[in-house]
């Protein structure tokens, strides 16, 4: 069982076969705070994000309407689950998987965007998430080929546990799916319209991030 | 004694070390993307290195991760350079005109038989081929529609498992032609998306 | 084992005289006896009706490819 | 073990002439089926070999023509006697498809192949004999020296018309 | 350490290394160097027998090769 | 010197940068600690492998007859009741398959049923769940765009 | 359970007020009453209050809540003697609080407040370093084994210097006036307060005082141990007043730096830190 | 015997692999491609893989003529 000291003592498992999603207090925090940035995404509509015409007195609204409104809210939904699925998950390569599955969500929500500048935050934060990926997945194949177990319940309930070049990988992985020196991408990101779906971006790597921490000091 | 295991595992991470030592000096979009194509090659190689089932079924989850951010990416870099126009056929070989149907046939029947996300790979190449070579004008929606039925299919499939395990047989037959119908229409968009307009 | 032996060496021959051989289309009368000699050591590797598909199919497939490659060097086909 | 080599050169003759034959009564040196076999043929030309055998040469490499039939007819056999033969002769037709060919060539070469090799194994020289047979008859063709070797199917060519 | 594992590594490794560093700056050049290194990972999968990746992986190469090709088309503007 | 080196990191073109001397900095430190302290490769794998050479199944035979439980070595077997059923199941066409020819192993074994079918849908099937969904997430993006250019 | 968030809030605005005021002596200028930031937030309380027409009328309120909401559930977090993971996972999401108010009112005053907010986050991951050299030393993250400990082994302060700077560079860098406090410098009017006024502002300060109660005392309890009510307010007094002279004296970096400058310094920090781990 | 087989197709694969690294036309580049996978097919086929090595015979062809569609621009 997951260490108390960490995280509080799990309450509450949810079993999917071999996967065993758990929750603990730690955990349960960081799931209802993504239900409730979900339900925010699902119930909001987007501001109106006013832009000032530099040099001069003029301003103008840039609205997020119609086609792009559903796509984003629906991506920011997606990417809520993902997030919410992640925080609880009792596997590492599970984990591993919803967190690439977050980084795909994010490029989702500003792809709508039409701004060039964006798009082009987009494209590189894109790149840093489909190469985060490895870091991540190898992670977790050593932890599987050196501890025979891919379940965080049991690696904590090993003495050796995770060796320290798979925490490193893990760690590195989510750090490029989520924030950490790479924070340039996101800022940029941020100057997309339509602030429930774009907080999303950043709901959901932080809890990424804090998640991850959880799993690295039990295993 | 150093086991297989550990000199396959420092060989990949030098091929790790390599391919991100590529992206230090590359500021070309194009390359960063195949590069990272390259990458997606060295971390499979950390997985399939444990050699065991599980092993493998993990492999399978982070070849569908990394094609499907590939084409994610891919459409937003052509979506931020405005490179819409579509290619003109000015140039054909003899062979794409005979070979597509029958390759095209065999790679999506025996796709059919493997089911699953392995076979939905191998026919949607097949399909892909097809039309590449022919060209095709297609109803975009019904089959973005279609594979989004197989994917309510597929949750189906494995809330099946998960909360009627004695019904297992139902779920297998259903999770693998659900996979199958998703990835075979998901991927064969990719051929109908390069080739000619569809409107 | 001789026969396969023979195939082997005359398709490290072959991949040898491709190597060597500056101009392409030429690369690729050599690049048959290549698919020649593996379509047949596939055979006598494993004595099966399943590798005389395998063999077809690596035959039919590497000689549509030389034929792609052949076709795509020469310009294609000019469409009016 | 010698007796082996003695065979496969033996069925290295017999199916070089049989696929020579078959080849040149079908027409294929007359002219290169698709743009590719015309630009090997140019190669050749250029190299000094003949138009002709050039375009045979590239038909050869371009679609599964009645050396490959020959090949995967003793392939068929080795694996599965007559029937292997047959089924391989129609894997010949499709793959002639494939190829943007007719596929006469290739069909009617495999089809008499199975017989000649069927015919062989009787004789004491087996399947396998005959593959590598065949490897080596094709490599005399395309792989010893383009030009002498097209001058030659050229000549066969001129004996034809 | 089968001669199919030796090999493997060795082609992903020289296949890693021609992709990282191609000899000329063109996008299929590129591209077909990772081909090799693709093979190379082909024949690891296939030293531990895990066939039923090694299917899935040649598939999706082929389709990862499709989107690229899509991309370098529209880029190289033919 | 920190202004510089802020500005750098604000950049959005030298992220790829950045994050691949990261990725280089750990890999090389993972050699390091490959050569010096070998890891050990646990021999007690969840599901490991069997190779039989002969079976016409080779490599995934586990054993078993359909509609009939086999040995799998899970993680929480009391979780998946029916363990090991799927792993034994034969499609009548698989098992056609079987009988006619030795080599055709991993099809039969894609086909439905089979241990890689007993992982990815039973017992790791949420794996499945992320994947499918991925995929689906990917290509409503590329499919959103792709139309709107067409508009 | 009341009372004490009662005591939270009224101690909180008060620290607010002291803050101010002692910059405001250190910098040669009278400054306001202390209590002023008590008065504010009554006088907010009583404003009319309305919701921009072009503001996302759900996040707009609901961020307010969950301002309040997070560092209430922090309070008690640090009461019960709970996992310091959590506190800082609190301290984490109000990142999430600044850009929400940033960005929902869609004005770019505003907004400006909430991309910086978003750059500033990037400095504070490595502090997950710092937590993991506290459990290594103490293993444990519960407050109240943490507090068990040093009644034992001596207040933390001294055996892990490192991690105490690292969390008084957290704690400062979320003070207003600060060298760090790019999130709601002056030169973007209110920062992501901007648009938020009457009783919405009232409800932000409501969760800044809990916000810097909950801080300060977490950081006494975690580093010097269990005190007296007296000693306890004393050694939070002695803390605010040492941040408010740096904020006083120190100058305020541009966005990039200042994240540059927290995140070299962490990074130091941490190597320390694991120096101190490889001697132990 | 064996060993002499395996080895030399080995050979070949890696001359194939070399080919294609060092040559810098797309055409000889996708012939070495087509050496490499003449050398690593065998292999499959010892493994006994036979309906592994088809799929891969008709895919490598597949990915070839995509190939050959962006470097239509570069001929000669």
């Amino acid at each position: 069982m997951a260490s108390a000291g960490v995280a509080g003592e799990p309450f509450f498992a949810l079993p999917f076969g071999d996967i065993v999603n758990y929750f603990t207090p730690y955990t349960a925090v960081l799931f209802g705070f993504a239900l409730l940035f979900t339900l925010i995404c699902i119930l909001s509509r987007p501001e109106q994000q006013l832009d000032v015409v530099f040099g001069t007195d003029a301003y103008y609204a840039k609205g997020v309407t119609g086609k792009e409104l559903r796509f984003r809210r629906f991506m920011s939904i997606a990417c809520g689950c993902a997030t919410m699925a992640a925080m609880v998950s009792g596997d590492v390569f599970n984990f591993t998987l919803f967190v690439s599955m977050v980084g795909v969500c994010i490029i989702g929500i500003v792809a709508a965007v039409k701004s060039r500048h964006v798009l082009d935050a987009a494209y590189n934060y894109g790149i840093i998430a489909i190469v985060a990926t490895i870091p991540l997945f190898g992670g977790a194949a050593i932890t599987l080929a050196t501890t025979g177990t891919l379940s965080i319940w049991e690696l904590s309930a090993m003495a050796s546990g995770m060796p320290l070049i798979a925490k490193m990988l893990i760690i590195v992985g989510v750090m490029g799916e989520g924030i950490a020196p790479f924070y340039a991408a996101k800022a940029e990101l941020f100057r997309a319209p339509g602030a429930p779906y774009v907080i999303m971006i950043h709901v959901s790597s932080l809890l990424m991030f804090l998640r991850v921490v959880e799993i690295l000091l039990t295993v | 004694m150093i086991s297989g295991y550990i000199i396959g595992l420092i060989v990949v991470f030098a091929g790790v070390a390599l391919t991100f030592s590529a992206f230090l000096k590359e500021r070309d979009d194009v390359h960063k993307l195949i590069l990272a194509d390259l990458t997606e090659i060295a971390g499979l190689a950390i997985i399939a290195l444990t050699a065991t089932d599980l092993a493998e079924a993990l492999i399978i989850p982070g070849l569908v991760v990394g094609i499907s951010e590939l084409l994610a990416v891919s459409e937003i870099y052509l979506t931020r350079e405005k490179l819409f126009f579509q290619p003109e056929k000015l140039f054909t070989i003899e062979v794409m005109d005979s070979a597509p149907g029958i390759m095209g046939a065999v790679l999506v029947i025996f796709g059919i038989i493997l089911s699953g996300f392995t076979g939905g790979a191998v026919a949607a190449t097949g399909m892909i081929f097809y039309f590449l070579c022919k060209g095709h004008k297609e109803r975009f929606s019904l089959v973005e529609t279609v594979s989004a039925y197989a994917w309510v299919l597929w949750i189906a499939a494995f809330f099946t498992f998960m909360l009627a395990p004695s019904y297992w047989f139902f779920g297998v037959m259903m999770a693998g032609g659900a996979i199958l119908a998703k990835v075979v229409a998901k991927m064969s968009l990719i051929g109908a998306m390069r080739g000619e307009s569809n409107a | 084992m001789i026969p396969v032996l023979v195939c082997a060496g005359i398709g490290l021959y072959a991949a040898c005289r491709v190597v060597l051989e500056p101009e392409t289309p030429r690369k690729l009368l050599y690049l048959s006896v290549l698919n020649f000699a593996v379509a047949g050591s596939i055979v006598l590797l494993v004595p099966d009706i399943m590798a005389l598909f395998a063999a077809a199919a690596y035959f039919v497939g590497s000689t549509l490819e030389s034929n792609a490659i052949a076709s795509t060097w020469a310009g294609g086909v000019k469409r009016t | 073990m010698l007796g082996e080599l003695v065979n496969i050169f033996i069925a290295a003759v017999l199916c070089w002439l049989l696929f020579i034959v078959v080849d040149v009564a079908f027409g294929l040196p007359e002219k290169g089926g698709v743009s590719g076999a015309d630009a090997i043929a140019s190669s050749v030309d250029r190299a000094g070999g003949d138009l002709n055998g050039g375009s045979m040469m590239g038909n050869i490499v371009c679609s599964p023509d009645a050396s490959a039939g020959t090949l995967l007819a003793a392939c068929g056999v080795y694996a599965a006697g007559v029937g292997g033969g047959l089924t391989a002769a129609v894997l010949v037709f499709i793959g002639n498809r494939i190829c943007h060919d007719p596929g006469y060539a290739g069909t009617t070469g495999a089809v008499l192949a199975t017989f000649m090799v069927y015919g062989l194994g009787m004789a004491g020289i087996t399947a396998a004999e005959c593959i590598a047979g065949m490897v080596i008859a094709i490599l005399t063709i395309q792989g010893i020296s383009h030009v002498q070797a097209s001058r030659l199917l050229g000549k066969f060519w001129g004996w034809r018309t | 350490m089968t001669p199919e594992l030796i090999l493997g590594l060795l082609l992903l490794i020289v296949g890693i290394a021609a992709g990282a560093y191609p000899r000329t700056r063109d996008y299929l050049d590129r591209l077909i160097n990772v081909e090799i290194a693709a093979t190379g990972l082909m024949l690891v999968l296939l030293s531990f027998n895990e066939t039923i990746s090694l299917l899935t992986f040649v598939a999706v190469t082929a389709l990862a090769t499709a989107v690229l090709i899509r991309v370098i088309e529209r880029r190289s503007g033919i | 010197m920190i202004g510089r080196l802020s500005r750098y990191l604000a950049d959005i073109d030298n992220l790829t940068t950045v994050y691949a001397v990261v990725v280089v900095a750990v890999a090389a430190f993972g050699i390091l600690l490959l050569v010096v302290s070998p890891l050990s490769y646990e021999e007690e794998q969840l599901y490991p492998k069997s190779i039989d050479p002969t079976s016409p199944l080779n490599p995934y035979e586990r054993g078993g007859d359909p509609f009939n439980r086999t040995e799998v070595l899970a993680q929480y077997p009391e979780n998946s009741p029916y363990l090991g059923y799927v792993t034994s199941y034969l499609t009548p066409l698989s098992a056609f398959f079987a009988a006619t020819s030795p080599y055709m192993g991993t099809t039969i074994l894609t086909h439905p049923g089979g241990i890689i079918d007993e992982i990815l849908y039973n017992t790791r099937g949420l794996d499945t769940v992320a994947e499918t969904s991925i995929l689906f997430v990917a290509f409503a993006i590329a499919s959103f765009l792709f139309r709107r250019e067409e508009e | 359970m009341l009372v004490e968030l009662v005591i939270a809030v009224v101690m909180g605005l008060l620290f607010l007020g002291i803050h101010r005021k002692v910059i405001a002596r250190i910098q040669g200028r009278p400054g306001p009453p202390i209590w002023q930031e008590i008065l504010h937030t009554l006088k907010f309380s009583f404003k009319e209050t309305w919701v921009p027409r072009t503001a996302s009328t759900l996040l707009y309120v609901g961020i307010i809540a969950v301002a309040m909401g997070i560092w209430t559930a922090a309070l008690y977090v640090v009461l019960a003697g709970g996992s310091i993971l959590i506190l800082f996972g609190i301290y984490m999401l109000h990142k999430m609080v600044e850009h929400g108010v940033g960005l929902s009112p869609g004005s770019p005053y505003a907004k400006f407040g909430g991309i910086r907010s978003v750059i500033s986050a990037s400095s504070e991951i490595p502090l997950f370093a710092v937590i993991g050299g506290i459990y290594f030393f103490t293993g444990s993250l519960m407050i109240s084994d943490l507090v068990a400990y040093q009644a034992d082994n001596g207040p933390l302060l001294l055996s892990i210097l490192p991690a105490a700077i690292a969390m008084y560079l957290v704690i400062l860098s979320k003070m207003h006036y600060g060298p760090f406090s790019i999130v709601e410098a002056k030169e973007i009017v209110s920062g992501y307060q901007t648009e938020h006024f009457g009783v919405w502002r009232a409800g932000l300060q409501i969760g800044d005082a809990i916000k810097t109660f909950v801080l300060l005392y977490a950081f006494v309890l975690i580093f010097v141990g269990q005190l007296g009510p007296v000693l306890l307010l004393v050694a939070m007094l002695a803390l605010l007043v040492s941040l408010s002279f740096i904020c006083a004296v120190s100058p305020m970096l541009s966005p990039y730096d200042s994240v540059t400058v927290q995140m070299v310094a962490i990074c130091i920090l941490v190597v320390w830190l694991g120096v101190l781990v490889v001697i132990g | 015997m064996m060993e002499y087989i395996i080895a030399i197709f080995g050979i070949i694969a890696l001359i194939g692999a070399f080919t294609t690294y060092l040559r810098t036309s797309p055409f000889d580049k996708l012939i070495g491609v087509a050496i490499m996978t003449g050398g690593v097919i065998p292999f499959v086929v010892i493994k006994g893989y036979l309906d592994v090595a088809i799929v891969i015979a008709l895919v490598v062809p597949v990915t070839t003529i995509f190939m050959l569609q962006a470097s239509r621009r570069g001929m000669r």
